[in-house]
């Protein structure tokens, strides 16, 4: 193997700026002893994380390391998959959602998520903004119209398509068609919003306007997004977990897990050994 | 009509002596004769395991039409040739010889329950089953029957059974609107015998395997009401609701093929008890001796 | 600013979630319904034919009586259709299908034959007994033989087969294609060594299909004129023969009781043929479907 | 060790392969091309003795009586109230049961009874005629006492049952196919599967669902030995469903092996029935391809 | 935004390790004004580009920027999208792929090609291997077995499968099946490998184990690798290109290009100021 790598170990590769959060504000979610199986592939073990208010939790980590398992527990989204099993907690504003009576349409709509890649509905790009409120009951023309203008504004493309809202959603470019699926989730207000890499599929320009909307929003809300573009959870996150393997390797302030990680597979990750 | 099948047996060895015989013998036609000619090659096959007959069920049309086209030796019917057909077979050249097999007693039946019905004169029977554009009532036909709307059941239009009710009865004036027809006579069966005001009719064998669910009734035809059993039809008393059924065989099959002729003599000669044991009546021993006279003719 | 009343919303959940529930049962009956009916079928046609379903029913030809009425020319007959139909429509339907997913371009020629399969698809089945009955058993001479009755059927299978064979042609990945293209292999080779083989699961289970709606079909082989009684097996496609369901068809229009229940015993060994074949369908499906 | 073996032969499958193939497909052309060519000349050959306007215009189908009259619309109406009610049957019950199969039934139960459905379309009809009449129709007539015997709604039913499976097989394919991560939007939103299926997946699989009602009800219209057997064979030109029916199959079949003497105009009838027959689902078709084009959301 | 890159402009995000190659060997594939259309969308424009025997290429760039586009040019594989169309020139070996008397069955059996995510055919590990030969024309059994064997060492699987050549492919883990397909690639003796990103579908184990086998596999075949992940880029290969939008910013020796980028665009790109 003709490859060294010529920078010395303690200087980390990549300097953070995301501001540090004042104090630690209050808990969103508390995940404590996390187990979850697929079959008998055993994908997340003993997670314990939790996740605060008005901050932008980054998860990172290389494929396959279980981070789409992780946040798709966050609105059990996974239990689409069949056979899948967990044990353990993680408890939303004090209450475990993996308990059964937690009903997951409550969860969900408290909870809201944005996918890899966006996943319009064949429909017109108002009624995609107004699917979510509509299903949970409103009716009137009136605050929907007001929904949809406050959702796509607060997602940064009322303007692209204000004259355009009842055009099929499936003519927009993809990174207008993922910020559409950003506005209709706005559009149910809710309390924190899971982002599965909602940058990889797009070109430069549309992952800065994300990453720049996600800033945005974190002013309203709780931000949980997961990326394999370690720069852009140091652009954009407050604190980092790094999985590996199922398991949390380490989780900080972005700061120092950028540039005083203390374990060293995450040093070793970060630097680009491998991933 | 059990003991039918020996006999079979041994008039058709007899006939043709041990000699075995090989080739096809393609008929056709007549659904209601099927059941006949079924039984008479299911007979003859057993006694000349080499010739292979084949019956078809495609209806006294679908078979003349084959007859027409020279694809079949005999050709059943539930009626006798139309002109249409023997013009066609004039052009063709196909020269053919009427045969009679069996009779159809048509019966006509009303449900269970009727207690005012025993029988109707033909008169009667016209005036029930032509149309007259309003709703029938019983009391339409005689005032001391009750004023209830009859419901009439009927083989289907393209039936030879409906074809000779329609020539002898209807006089081919039109049938009541509202009749139901049906193709298949045990579906009549069902219908006027689930229907308290039901009237039908359809081939004696569906009444005499069913005596106990419908009643029959007698037909005056100005010599005295007439219940149709075996022995009236066979005499020819039960009239005019006694039909004849026929197979038409081709000539020149009979002069060329051996197997044909020597199939359509035992056709003749069981032709009587197998459609005893089928559900129908046999003609008077005279007639099969006129039949086997003309095919004699045409061996020559 | 909130435009959404929470607690508006969270009351209404209940509703929602109850909806949910008895649609979920609703949808449940609806898919019992087919299941009860077929068990209703079944246990009426069970309990009137097995008492005459033995081996003499097996081994005798039919007969104007009851008791010694046996299926053998009508079930080896069957059986000689299938071996007609199974491999003219298969190798027929499978080579449009191919056709139309792999080599066609977009065109008009394409479009129209789309349509056309389509539309065939929708012919009743009466109609192409009168196709067959012009086409091969006049024109092309066949006779009512096992040959003409055949290409008949197939006919009028092929658009079961056409469609499902392309359903199962365009499921099968990209990738694969794309690996064998990738070692030069040509456009012929890489459909008959990947395309081929994947795709056979969704292409038999079409098959089986599109054979069960044949094996149950009476009414173009009536207009075809094919014979119900015969007491020989055809030795080659050029002869003639009958099948199950025209045999059981003249079974129940027959006056005696009795025939009712021959005709419900070869209702039985049918439905036995049919389910023989579904569930060769069935194991073919689980055996071969591999996951990409 | 791999050498340059490129024979002539190679080439030349390449090319004769896809002309091959194409004759295969355009066997489907000549199909209908042959089917269109059967009816039309007996077809010409019946207008030639009944007028067109007649056909199209008369009240009444009496082919038999002395005085023939020979108007479809009454067969036309027997085939849409069979059609009509096996819609009525097979619709919402096919599918529910594709709702039911592909977003509520887990993988195993689906193994399991799609291809017990499966069996349920295999059927012969025959067997589906004599269910309507010795089992159906008495029921019914429990039901509703003014029954007649022979009716349209019996057959009618047992046809959505016979179709039913297609429709709930098709549709079921077409849910399936909508890809996973429209779904996971609507859940992700807080909508319930019903939800779910009914605003976001139903929509999307439209296309599918629709082609294959059309196919169903095609098998329908086209539909003999059920209606032969239970439904009579009465044409009949009012709306009522308890009274007995002919449709324009069961009219073919009837005459096709019937009593009806070859070269009269009830035989060259039943061309002219079945010519009407090929346009009627023809145009279904092509109407039905139209909506599905119309209707179809892209993903 | 409350995000601000600490690190200096001036020091590059990542030093490389890539050993210089020794002056410039023969070259393989020579573009010239590639240009390339999607229907409308002008997916590659001008591409100039050449690349050389027994060297590792790697193109890297952000999602979109044509690399896959590109490198499917190189055998033609592009053919596959309907629509297509191209202008310019590609010399392989000194003979324009373009040309469409170039039979393509030719160009590639001498370029193999190894894909995203591992395609191995729903065959037995042997028949997956033998799949190309069988299909030019080798029937012999002692010969097939040799290629086997040779194939399957050369991709460094051959002891975790030699015991189980006849099951079934899709019974080996994800890493397994794209070194599977590495093997089934250089069965048929190829003189270029091109690989598409063939490492994102794996764990960083299987990530290594690949990148190990192309260092090893320069000695007999030149390689042409799309990676989106610059540090694999920096260690295995000799040359790196940077695309953007369709175009080449920048095509240099790899050490160059991570040491001392010319382009400001590039040097963004490898910090991670987007992508
Ligand atoms: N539906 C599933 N069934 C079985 N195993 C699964 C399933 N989904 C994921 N896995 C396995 O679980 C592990 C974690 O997968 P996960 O998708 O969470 O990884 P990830 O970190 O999101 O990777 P990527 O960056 O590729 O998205 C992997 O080993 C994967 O193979
Ligand atoms: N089949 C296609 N039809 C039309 N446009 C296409 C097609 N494939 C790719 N494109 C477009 O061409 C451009 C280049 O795509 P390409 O797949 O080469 O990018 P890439 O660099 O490989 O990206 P990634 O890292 O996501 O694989 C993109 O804008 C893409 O949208
Ligand atoms: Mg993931
Ligand atoms: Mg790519
Ligand atoms: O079949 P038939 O002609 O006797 O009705």
């Amino acid at each position: 193997m003709n490859m060294t790598l010529t920078r010395e170990k303690e200087s980390p590769a990549i300097a953070t700026g995301a501001v540090q959060p004042a104090a630690s504000p209050e808990k969103v979610y508390e995940t404590s002893y996390l187990n979850l199986w697929y079959g008998e592939n055993h994908a997340l073990k003993n997670i314990n994380l939790d996740m605060h208010q008005n901050e932008v939790t980054a998860i990172i980590g290389p494929s396959g390391c279980g981070k789409s398992t992780y946040i798709k527990t966050l609105n059990r989204m996974i239990e689409l998959v069949p056979d899948v099993k967990t044990t353990g907690q993680i408890k939303y504003r004090n209450r475990n959602i993996l308990d059964q009576s937690y009903k997951v349409e409550d969860l969900r709509t408290q909870v809201g998520m944005v996918f890899q890649k966006p996943n319009p509905f064949p429909k017109s790009i108002y009624d995609n903004v107004v699917y979510g409120p509509r299903t949970h009951g409103i009716k009137n023309k009136k605050i929907l119209d007001q929904i949809v203008e406050k959702s796509l504004k607060g997602a940064a493309i009322w303007n692209e398509v204000k004259d355009r809202l009842h055009e099929n959603a499936y003519g927009l470019s993809g990174g207008q068609q993922q910020r559409l699926c950003i506005a209709r989730c706005l559009a149910i207000e809710p309390d924190v919003i899971l982002m599965d890499e909602p940058t990889s599929a797009l070109d430069p320009i549309s992952t800065l306007k994300i990453e720049e909307l996600v800033q945005e929003l974190k002013k309203d809300f709780s931000i949980i997004i997961v990326t394999h573009n370690m720069q852009q959870a140091a652009r954009i996150s407050d604190r980092t977990a790094f999985f590996l393997n199922g398991e949390v390797i380490e989780y900080a302030d972005t700061n120092t897990i950028f540039s005083n990680p203390t374990d060293k597979r995450t040093e070793d990750y970060i630097t680009g050994r491998f991933g | 009509a059990g003991c039918g099948s020996d006999d079979a047996k041994t008039s058709g060895s007899e006939a043709k002596g041990s000699s075995q015989l090989q080739g096809e013998v393609i008929t056709d036609g007549s659904s209601t004769v099927f059941p006949i000619m079924e039984a008479v090659a299911e007979e003859y096959m057993s006694a000349q395991p080499d010739v292979k007959v084949s019956v078809g069920s495609s209806g006294t049309g679908g078979g003349f039409k084959k007859f027409i086209a020279g694809e079949t030796d005999l050709s059943n019917a539930s009626r006798p040739v139309k002109e249409e057909e023997s013009a066609m077979l004039d052009d063709k050249g196909i020269k053919y010889t009427e045969l009679k097999l069996a009779f159809d007693g048509i019966s006509i039946v009303v449900n269970k329950d009727n207690d005012f019905i025993d029988s109707l004169t033909v008169e009667e029977l016209q005036k029930l089953w032509v149309d007259n554009g309003k709703v029938k009532m019983w009391s339409d036909i005689r005032p001391d029957w009750p004023k209830e709307e009859i419901k009439f059941y009927s083989p289907g239009t393209d039936s030879g059974t409906y074809d000779y009710f329609n020539e002898v009865i209807l006089e081919e004036k039109p049938m009541v609107e509202n009749a139901t027809l049906s193709e298949d006579d045990n579906v009549l069966v069902q219908g006027v015998e689930g229907d308290k005001n039901a009237i039908g009719f359809f081939g004696f064998a569906y009444y005499a395997e069913n005596k106990d669910k419908l009643k029959i009734i007698s037909i005056d035809n100005g010599k005295g009401a007439v219940e149709p059993t075996h022995e009236t039809i066979k005499s020819g008393e039960y009239a005019p609701l006694s039909r004849p059924l026929y197979t038409y065989v081709a000539n020149k099959s009979v002069a060329e093929k051996e197997q044909v002729a020597d199939y359509t003599q035992f056709v003749i000669e069981n032709a009587g008890e197998l459609s005893e044991e089928v559900g129908y009546i046999s003609l008077p021993e005279e007639e099969y001796q006129k039949d086997l006279d003309k095919l004699k003719e045409l061996k020559k | 600013m909130k435009l959404i009343n929470k607690s508006h919303v969270a009351k209404k959940m209940p509703v929602r979630l109850a909806v949910n529930t008895i649609c979920k049962g609703l949808f449940f009956l609806a898919t019992l319904i087919g299941l009860i009916v077929l068990a209703i079928l079944f246990y009426r046609i069970f309990t009137q034919g097995i008492g005459h379903l033995n081996g003499d029913f097996l081994q005798n030809f039919a007969s104007r009586k009851p008791e010694e009425a046996g299926i053998k020319a009508a079930l080896i007959g069957s059986i000689w259709l299938m071996a007609v139909v199974a491999p003219v429509s298969l190798m027929l339907g499978v080579g449009t299908a191919i056709y139309l997913e792999e080599y066609a371009r977009k065109n008009w020629i394409t479009t129209f034959i789309k349509v056309n399969i389509s539309n065939l698809a929708g012919v009743p089945s009466i109609v192409f007994g009168l196709l067959g009955l012009t086409v091969f058993v006049r024109a092309l001479a066949l006779d009512r033989s096992v040959l003409a009755a055949g290409l008949t059927m197939s006919l009028l299978v092929l658009p079961v087969i056409i469609v499902a064979s392309q359903e199962a042609i365009r499921a099968v990945p990209r990738d694969l294609r794309e690996a064998s293209f990738g070692m030069g292999a040509t456009k012929w080779q890489t459909i008959r060594k990947v395309v081929l083989p994947a795709a056979i699961p969704g292409i038999l289970t079409g098959g089986i299909l599109a054979l069960s709606r044949a094996i149950g079909e009476t009414a173009p082989l009536v207009v075809v004129g094919i014979p119900l009684f015969i007491a020989f097996l055809p030795q080659t496609v050029l002869d003639t023969f009958t099948v199950l369901p025209m045999q059981i068809y003249n079974w129940t229009s027959r006056p005696q009781e009795e025939f009712q229940q021959v005709a419900a015993a070869g209702i039985i060994v049918l439905l036995i043929l049919l389910i023989f074949m579904n569930s060769i369908a069935v194991l073919i499906r689980n055996k071969f479907q591999k996951r990409y | 060790m791999i050498l340059e073996k490129k024979s002539k032969k190679k080439v030349d499958v390449e090319k004769i392969i896809p002309k091959l193939l194409f004759l295969m497909a355009a066997i489907s052309v000549f199909t209908t091309i042959g089917i269109i060519l059967t009816l039309i000349f007996e077809t010409f050959i019946f207008f030639d003795r009944v007028s067109i306007v007649e056909f199209f215009t008369a009240s009444k189908w009496l082919p038999f009586a002395s005085v023939p009259s020979f108007g479809i619309m009454p067969l036309i109406v027997g085939t849409l109230k069979i059609t009509l009610i096996a819609a009525v049957v097979a619709v919402p019950v096919g599918l529910a049961t594709a709702i039911f199969l592909s977003e509520y039934a887990s993988e195993k139960t689906r193994r399991i009874i799609k291809p017990i459905l499966e069996v349920l379309a295999g059927i012969p009809t025959i067997v589906y005629g004599f269910f309507a009449l010795t089992f159906v129709t008495p029921v019914l007539r429990e039901l509703f006492p003014s029954l007649d015997m022979f009716n349209a709604l019996s057959p009618g039913i047992v046809v959505g049952i016979m179709i039913m499976p297609m429709v709930a097989s098709l549709s079921e394919d077409a849910l399936v196919s909508v890809p996973k991560s429209i779904r996971e939007g609507a859940y992700a939103l807080g909508a319930t599967k019903l939800e779910t299926t009914i605003k976001v997946v139903l929509p999307a699989a439209i296309s599918g669902i629709v082609a294959s009602i059309v196919l169903g009800l095609s098998r329908a219209i086209g539909e003999t030995m059920i209606v032969s057997v239970a439904g009579g064979s009465t044409p009949s030109m009012n709306m009522d469903v308890t009274s007995s029916i002919q449709t324009m199959t069961a009219y073919i079949v009837q005459v096709s092996s019937g009593d009806a003497g070859y070269g009269t105009t009830i035989y060259y009838s039943i061309y002219a029935v079945g010519m009407t027959l090929f346009v009627f689902t023809l145009v279904m078709n092509l109407l039905a391809q139209f909506i599905s084009r119309r209707f179809r959301e892209e993903y």
